[in-house]
């Protein structure tokens, strides 16, 4: 299975994330946000959260007043893409503590981090959750180390 | 043959207001709109009015908004449209800014008056000054109860009465603008002078006013005035007959004009544009363009947010003549989508004060009312650059 | 999965609920607020009928602006409501009564918006009441409700007497009042059988006097009015222009086009030749005052502006004694950068009706212009612009393919195919002249890639085989790729490769002609495609002479204006001036889905 | 001065309009290219960082791509961080420009801190190219071996990419991948089954190289249904469904057709489908992929009646979700099990009417799938039962697709053409959805022709004709049917009508004036040769009509020229009209019939009835 994309929204339609594992160029990736958008959001709670859209599944999840969408080949497995939604927002609450959609505003950058460190190539890499925030933190430590001087030679503990 | 509905759209096409006036189009019409709308755009086929499924929909965009109106008939397009662009000024005179926060603000407002200007599909009335006398924006004005004013269905629909000031004056400005076309090769493709007389009145009561334009076409002087056939000879079978291309606001009684070319009007109160001259001549032929520069002055920058080169000259005078010379490095990395092709044409902006292309002048502007007061006239005259392009190689 | 609230949440009770409990209460103000909530709701398309008696309830109110927002409430949701919309039926009798006329005009203008059956019978008495209010502004509300209450129950509006009443307001003392009884006949017309602005002298003459008294829209419904209306007789046709001319200098463009369209519409009863003449002279100048008008009008304008010079070409002609000072050249059709495409593109037609000899160099010189620029649906169009000038200006031809020559060599993939479709009419229109291109076409062959150029380039090797050395070879390139064809591109090379046998029947030619015929009749269920195949077919089997003088005949030039729109069509067209018909060049009956009279729901 | 991304962030939020926000963004672009320009390292990576935030709200951002490749190639991790995310995120495989960043990559591949070979390969998995592939093949080869867990699982998926770019590379991933099979860290585990899996799509040859590892797959499948509670990998109270789901699809994949795989699998999958509860999303997504697997394997009858039992049960939940899911299910498995399908039929048709769209959408391509001969009566009745009360928006799908069932499978053509009324019938009562309002043909085609483009359009239409013109008994009563509709639409009707009519009208002309015997409750028709050629006049004259339609039109009247000899003059002098034509097609045809007129007896023979099209013929040729 494979995932083709992440898209956060917002309940207005705002993009909070956009992440791309299939290539699209920008007029296509535009105007799958456009059409997705109020199809996802126009849709009642009771619904089932699976929408079909040209020749790929989207799977959707509301959390408040979030909605993460992702967009999954046809012959892929919805119930566990679901899942995967919800080992990302686990793990964006395990990291902000008590997420809201102002953490991932002002900090999109990092809600990349963590994406880029739960999948790669729209695989998941990572069925732990600890181990995810864990990669994180030692590479913010790794970042805070070197604002504050801790020069470089600290880095290079690891083994490779 | 009437509008069903109004809309009023935000870019992505979720309805700020809907009114409906005839009950035929639903409100999920508007879903369809932006679909064919983003259909029409990718293939490039775009036109203000589409078709769809028997359902016609005529908009304008404004600011991030969509102004639409929907019909099932042969509803007259011009005048759909043009009540649209009314509409607007009517929301910009209220709400100062038209936008979605000022109108989701005051939609009870916009709601109010979307029953005004409209019944049943058919424009009504959309003059927002009189409008305003009678739907106020602030509520404690409502405790005395609003009636319709007198002018919503008189034959004077754009001034009420009993307007007072304490000095009487009439500002009326003469503005030129001259639209320009050159060739890269330096040849002028298309040269025209659109005129306009825009108007401030702060006049007491019903004045009737009466404007007198320059009658130098008995010295030949005047090209302008020489188009202006009706003040000479009118309608003669065998000389050429030539109307200009003159619109009058509607306070100008246009019968009137016809008859005995005299320009007679009850002015609306504040600003106007009591009349519109396109295609002009230009008297002045070294305004044409600016052409072989020679030397640099003033400051140039690059402003890559307006995708332009600014040029500021300081003064212009007459028979000087200066040269910019730029050179553009374009960065080794493009834009996806960017189209390539020629650059834009050059724009060039001016403004030349109390000076008309077209030599026309004011010689009287004569203010009426019944209170025998005396209005002071003010004119001034201003050039300015129009649609001025000179197009690159 | 449960328990997902906790994430990104925000606590939210039941809207409507709480909509409900606010609309209860007692505070003036607070209940006000309560609406406007139900309002806004109501905007963003959420239903809140359930709440309708709440609302309703809210209704008796000395309040003005409160009593219009339940008035905008149940104008959307009485029809899903029916039994309960009878609630609302006393306020607005008592309404329609109100001592302010602003009060009685919103009772009986919102009654009319309320499309209930039951609900219009209780209208009928307000209404007749205030067709003869005191106060113009009750009347000329009262006037379109009657057009309201038609639409939902025809013949009670018969009954009651009220067509009658509203052609009495044809002769009321109000501007304002004309105009919309002008308009509510026309609506009621659209979908009655009989004629309701039946004219006599004296309503024209009346309707032509509110005109000048009346507001822009006004002025608009009168003059749609009069161009719907049977002028017989020369002297009312010019009592009309006299009284509409003026209004050709009005700042709204809607009035200008609409006196155009009257204008127009008289010219034919008018018997002397030059007032005709002065006439259709005055019209050009205001026509094209409106190319400074929005970009939207513009366009109206200009589908408009196609029209008329299709039927009177005078209109934008100059006189050629005037210098070159003349305002109505051609140029004032050319375009500004940034004009929208959609006006761009109207402007090159325009520009195309009226090339003529004197201008062609500089309107080729400007198409040229054109054809570089960025934007690729305006380049086609402007590299066509070049062909249909080459195909009307017999003079001009040469120079047209000149040009068309040089942006071939440019090599712009979309360029070169418009230029071979517009080419191959070129051929068909001066045969035997201009056939020396063909070579520099043939260079371009591999890069054609749509439909339309693919067919002109087949069609051109097969009309052409005995001038083209590899005529065989190109073709049989092309017939590789047969069954993905499109559908054009096919016809064309069934018809090219039977001329290529008929031309030269040697033994390539034979099978591909063989391959083809057999794929076009049984390999395809095209029934157009198999009709033309098995025509050749029997043709080539049972008479080849007669092959040779079926397909191989010469073909007459073909006719010079390549879009010449039908007489019939463009006088419907211009009698619609200024409305949908005349932007989209269609007949109203095309497009016009308003039912004849659709009964409404009843109560039961 | 250069704000913080913060600052800006708050900027574009406090905008209230949106061409405040375009003169915000535009300031700060041009802030962002004079800061570029000057080469300013300081604050590079934050300005990079509100690069990615401008791109985000769909603003031009080409002018600082360069800027990423800048921060790659710089040595602190902070810098390599931010320049990876903008390469990811401005960035993809189709620009040169990333050429440029093969060398950084390289050197990142070999850093010795593990983090920031992460970032090389997790860039590398997401955007690479087939060159850069190529290039950077040996690296991950080597790194797909590496000592550290953290680095292996990135470096599989990596590989995933590289063999999706560059299909020969699976040559040296091939043993790497089951090799991971044996490592303890789930990540690494779970990759590696991804990867295998990939490898088996791109390479069927290594389906059967992997079998040997079916043990060892069981094994793992095994050990996750046996363990305890595990924190680490728990969702709620299942251990890695991900890793679980993962493993059975290579199950499937591996145990498809070969008997002894699929036998060394069954314990584990009856495990799996017994053990696994159905109460919580995470076992029932295991669930659905067992089910699959074990329809998709050479399972034994008992197993597949455990399949047949959840998926029962799935069909039976109140959850949408789960329904939706088993709709799938059934789907896939309707063309090796049509009984087991078969079954679930009226709950296949309930669903047809769900409210929920997606529902709704699965379960009428499932009806499509269920229809035969044997049930095409009563499952059409019920169709176009609900059809009459359906949704707007759901009508011109549901209208296709009955249109298309009738097509396929009607029991007589008379029935499929009442079929197909009734259709229209339903349609008709949304007027307002459907302005068409044109005949049947056209009522039931005309959805289907908004809907899809241009080609699908015709071919419906022609197909339609192919089936008329096989069944002669009905040829009278179709001319009829589509003269009726024409005559009555002539201002209106749509390309699908008009041609359709057109042809037919042209092919069997003679029939509608020879009378003849009617249908059962079909009116009289009288019309003579003058008004049957009138007609196709008016249609002629029609404004805008459709050069392709006029083609259709020149064509018929040809033909009725034979079929009508006294209306021969007339119709001569019809397609003169058209020799001077600009449109190519319609001059030829003016041209080569006026000269066919001057044959008598050969233009009789030209002209004869076309011979119907052999569909069955014509499906071998199309295959």
């Amino acid at each position: 299975m494979a995932v083709r994309f992440v898209l956060l929204l917002s309940r207005q339609g705002k993009v909070r994330l956009s992440k791309w594992y299939t290539t699209y160029n920008q007029k296509e990736r535009a105007k799958i946000i456009r059409d997705i958008t109020p199809l996802v959001l126009g849709r009642a709670l009771k619904l089932c959260n699976f929408l079909d859209y040209q020749d790929i599944k989207v799977v959707y999840k509301r959390y408040a007043s979030l909605y993460f969408v992702m967009g999954i080949d046809a012959g892929d497995n919805e119930l566990i893409t679901l899942e995967l939604v919800h080992h990302y927002v686990e793990v964006l609450d395990r990291y902000f503590g008590n997420v809201c959609e102002l953490d991932l505003i002002f900090n999109f950058h990092k809600a990349y981090f963590m994406l880029d460190e739960m999948l790669i190539a729209g695989q998941l890499q990572e069925p732990s959750k600890k181990a995810i925030t864990r990669a994180i933190e030692a590479q913010d430590r790794l970042v805070e180390e070197a604002k504050t001087g801790i020069v470089e030679t600290a880095l290079g503990t690891n083994e490779v | 043959m009437a509008a069903s509905a109004v809309f009023i759209l935000d870019l992505k096409g979720h309805v700020i207001l809907f009114r409906d006036y005839r009950g035929d189009v639903p409100i999920k019409y508007a879903e369809r709109f932006i679909t064919k709308l983003n259909e029409l755009e990718e293939t490039g086929k775009v036109t203000p009015i589409i078709l769809d499924e028997g359902v016609s929909y005529l908009y304008v965009q404004y600011s991030n908004l969509y102004l639409l109106i929907v019909s099932r008939e042969n509803v007259n397009a011009a005048s759909m449209l043009l009540f649209l662009h009314k509409l607007r000024e009517v929301f910009v005179h209220y709400f100062n800014e038209l936008e979605e926060e000022s109108l989701r603000d005051n939609f009870v407002i916009a709601y109010e008056l979307l029953d005004e200007v409209m019944d049943y599909g058919y424009p009504q009335f959309t003059e927002a000054k009189i409008l305003s006398e009678f739907i106020k924006t602030d509520a404690h004005k409502m405790e005395v109860q609003a009636r319709p004013p007198m002018a919503v269905t008189n034959a004077v629909s754009w001034r009420s009465e009993g307007i007072r000031y304490k000095k009487n004056e009439v500002f009326l400005d003469v503005v030129e603008s001259v639209n320009l076309l050159v060739n890269s090769n330096g040849t002028v493709v298309r040269s025209e002078v659109m005129g306009a007389l825009k108007m401030r009145t702060f006049l007491s009561g019903m004045p009737e006013c009466k404007l007198g334009l320059n009658d130098k076409t008995l010295e030949g002087r005047v090209y302008f005035m020489q188009r202006l056939a009706w003040l000479t000879r009118r309608g003669g079978k065998n000389k050429s007959v030539e109307m200009e291309d003159i619109k009058f606001h509607q306070c100008v009684r246009l019968a009137r004009f016809e008859n005995d070319r005299t320009i007679s009007f009850i002015p609306p109160d504040g600003a106007f544009d009591l009349m519109k001259i396109s295609t002009l001549e230009a008297e002045e032929r070294s305004l044409n363009w600016l052409r072989a520069l020679t030397r640099y002055s003033g400051t140039a920058v690059y402003v890559p947010e307006k995708e332009a080169l600014v040029w500021k000259i300081k003064s212009f005078p007459g028979g000087r003549e200066f040269l910019l010379r730029a050179k553009f490095s374009l960065p080794s990395v493009a834009a996806e989508e960017e189209p390539h092709g020629r650059m834009p044409p050059i724009a060039v902006n001016f403004e030349i004060p109390y000076f008309t292309v077209s030599g026309i002048q004011v010689r009287y502007l004569k203010v009426i009312e019944k209170s025998g007061y005396q209005a002071l006239p003010w004119v001034r005259y201003i050039t300015a650059g129009g649609e001025y392009e000179i197009r690159m190689a | 999965m449960s328990g997902d609230g906790k994430y990104f949440s925000t606590t939210k009770k039941g809207e409507i609920h709480e909509l409900k409990e606010e609309l209860r209460v007692l505070d003036k103000s607070r209940r006000k607020d309560a609406v406007k909530k139900v309002i806004a709701a109501m905007t963003v398309g959420k239903d809140v009928s359930p709440i309708f008696p709440d609302v309703v309830n809210c209704m008796q109110t000395d309040d003005l602006e409160l009593k219009k927002l339940v008035y905008l409430y149940l104008i959307n949701y009485a029809k899903s409501q029916p039994d309960l919309a009878i609630m609302a039926v006393n306020t607005f009798v008592k309404d329609s009564q109100d001592p302010n006329p602003l009060i009685r005009a919103l009772a009986v203008r919102t009654m009319g918006c309320i499309r209930v059956d039951k609900i219009t019978e209780y209208l009928c008495d307000p209404l007749q009441r205030c067709l003869k209010d005191d106060d113009p502004y009750v009347r000329k509300t009262a006037a379109v409700c009657v057009a309201k209450l038609y639409d939902i129950n025809p013949e009670l509006v018969e009954d009651r007497g009220f067509l009658e009443l509203l052609k009495d307001l044809l002769a009321d003392s109000n501007p304002m009042v004309v105009a919309n009884a002008v308009a509510a006949l026309a609506d009621i017309r659209e979908t009655s059988t009989q004629d309701l602005l039946v004219l006599t002298n004296q309503s024209l003459f009346k309707l032509l006097r509110a005109l000048n008294e009346c507001t822009e829209w006004g002025q608009v419904y009168i003059l749609d009015a009069i161009a719907k209306m049977q002028i017989k007789e020369a002297k009312d046709a010019e009592s009309i222009v006299e009284r509409v001319v003026p209004r050709l200098q009005h700042a709204n463009s809607a009035v200008v086009l609409s006196a155009v369209k009257v204008v127009l519409l008289q010219l034919p009863l008018i018997a002397d030749e030059t007032a005709v003449k002065t006439l259709v002279k005055k019209l050009g100048p205001p026509l094209v005052t409106l190319l400074s008008e929005e970009a939207e009008v513009q366009y109206v304008a200009l589908r408009n502006i196609n029209l008329i010079v299709q039927k009177h070409p005078e209109v934008l002609s100059h006189e050629i004694k005037a210098s070159q000072l003349d305002p109505l050249e051609t140029f004032v059709f050319f375009c500004k950068y940034n004009d929208p495409i959609y006006v761009k593109l109207e402007k090159l037609d325009i520009m195309i009706a009226l090339a003529n000899e004197r201008n062609i160099d500089q309107v080729l010189l400007e198409l040229k212009e054109y054809a570089t620029e960025v934007d690729v649906d305006f380049v086609r169009k402007a590299v066509r612009a070049i062909g249909r000038c080459a195909v009307t200006l017999e003079r001009a031809a040469e120079r047209c393919i000149n040009v068309l020559l040089e942006l071939i060599k440019q090599k712009v993939n979309y360029v070169v195919q418009e230029a071979v479709v517009v080419i191959k009419d070129i051929f068909r229109r001066y045969p035997n002249r201009y056939e020396s291109i063909i070579a520099t076409l043939c260079d371009s062959l591999d890069s054609l890639d749509e439909p339309e150029a693919r067919a002109s380039m087949v069609w051109i090797i097969g009309e052409y085989a005995e001038r083209i050395d590899n005529a065989d070879e190109l073709l049989e390139s092309f017939l590789e790729a047969f069954p993905e064809e499109n559908a054009a591109v096919q016809l064309q090379l069934v018809t090219a490769a039977v001329k290529l046998f008929l031309k030269n029947p040697q033994p390539r030619a034979q099978q591909m002609i063989q391959l083809v015929l057999t794929y076009a009749t049984q390999e395809t269920d095209n029934p157009d495609l198999r009709d033309r195949a098995y025509v050749y077919w029997r043709l080539l089997s049972s008479d080849p002479e007669a092959a040779r003088a079926v397909v191989l005949a010469e073909k007459p030039v073909i006719s010079q204006g390549t879009a010449t729109m039908d007489p019939q069509l463009l006088a419907t067209l211009l009698g619609n001036l200024s409305t949908l018909s005349s932007v989209y060049h269609l007949p109203p009956s095309s497009f016009v889905t308003r039912a004849a009279h659709t009964p409404a729901p009843s109560l039961d | 001065m250069a704000v913080r991304l913060r600052e800006l962030i708050r900027s574009v939020r406090q905008c209230k309009t949106a061409a405040e926000e375009r003169n915000v963004i535009a300031k700060e672009s041009a802030a962002l290219r004079n800061a570029f320009q000057e080469q300013d390292v300081t604050y590079r990576h934050r300005n990079v960082a509100k690069l990615m935030y401008i791109h985000m709200l769909g603003y031009p951002t080409h002018f600082g791509q360069m800027e990423t490749l800048k921060l790659i190639a710089a040595t602190g991790f902070a810098e390599k961080r931010m320049g990876y995310l903008g390469l990811m995120i401005l960035l993809d495989e189709r620009q040169e420009v990333l050429m440029l960043v093969t060398n950084s990559l390289k050197n990142d591949l070999n850093a010795r801190n593990q983090y920031i070979v992460g970032l090389a390969l997790c860039a590398l998995g997401n955007i690479c190219s087939a060159e850069m592939a190529r290039d950077l093949t040996p690296e991950i080869e080597r790194l797909l071996q590496s000592s550290n867990s953290y680095i292996r699982k990135k470096a599989a998926l990596c590989c995933t990419r590289i063999i999706r770019k560059v299909p020969d590379a699976v040559e040296a991933f091939q043993d790497a991948a089951a090799k991971l099979l044996a490592d303890r860290h789930h990540g690494v585990l779970l990759t590696g089954v991804t990867l295998m899996l990939e490898i088996c799509a791109v390479e069927p040859a290594a389906v059967d190289a992997y079998r040997r590892q079916v043990p060892s797959l069981c094994k793992i499948l095994r050990s996750l249904l046996m363990s305890g509670f595990a924190p680490e990998h728990d969702v709620s109270g299942i251990t890695d469904p991900f890793l679980q789901i993962q493993v059975l699809r290579l199950l499937r994949v591996l145990g498809a057709g070969n008997a002894a795989a699929s036998d060394a699998m069954s314990d584990i999958l009856a495990q799996v489908a017994t053990n696994t509860e159905g109460t919580r999303n995470a076992g029932n997504a295991i669930l659905y992929e067992c089910v699959q697997t074990i329809m998709g394997v050479e399972s034994s009858g008992g197993l597949r009646v455990l399949a047949i039992n959840i998926l029962g049960r799935f069909l039976a939940n109140k959850d949408n979700n789960i329904l939706y899911v088993a709709l799938n299910i059934l789907a896939r498995v309707v063309s090796v099990d049509l009984q087991a399908v078969q079954r679930h039929r009226s709950t296949v048709v309930e669903c047809v009417k769900d409210a929920d769209v997606s529902i709704r959408r699965r379960a009428l391509d499932l009806v499509y799938a269920l229809v035969n001969e044997g049930n095409i009566t009563a499952l059409t009745k019920e169709l176009l039962d609900y059809l009459k009360v359906a949704d707007a928006e759901f009508k011109p799908d549901l209208t296709a697709k009955i249109a298309a069932l009738v097509q396929r499978f009607a029991p007589d053509k008379r029935w499929h053409f009442d079929s197909l009324l009734q259709a229209r019938c339903a349609l008709l009562l949304a007027p307002h959805c459907f302005p068409l309002q044109g005949s049947w043909v056209d009522s039931v085609l005309g959805p289907v022709m908004t809907q899809a483009g241009g080609d699908v359009k015709e071919e419906v239409w022609r197909a339609f004709i192919v089936l008329l013109t096989n069944a002669p008994e009905l040829h009278a009563y179709a001319a009829r049917s589509l003269f009726r509709s024409l005559r009555e639409h002539l201002a209106s009707a749509e390309l699908s009508l008009l041609a359709t009519a057109t042809w037919y009208i042209g092919e069997y002309g003679e029939l509608l004036v020879r009378g003849g015997a009617l249908l059962e409750r079909e009116d009289a028709l009288s019309v003579g040769p003058a008004e049957v050629v009138g007609l196709l006049e008016a249609v002629l004259q029609r404004p805008g009509l459709q050069p392709q339609c006029r083609n259709y039109l020149l064509t018929a009247l040809m033909k009725l020229s034979t079929r009508f000899p006294d209306q021969a003059d007339r119709i001569k002098g019809l397609l003169a009209q058209h020799k001077g034509s600009a449109q190519l097609e319609s001059q030829a045809r003016a041209v080569e019939y006026g000269q066919i007129f001057q044959y008598g007896e050969l233009r009789n023979q030209l002209l004869e009835h076309m011979p119907p099209l052999d569909p069955a013929a014509y499906a071998r040729s199309v295959a």
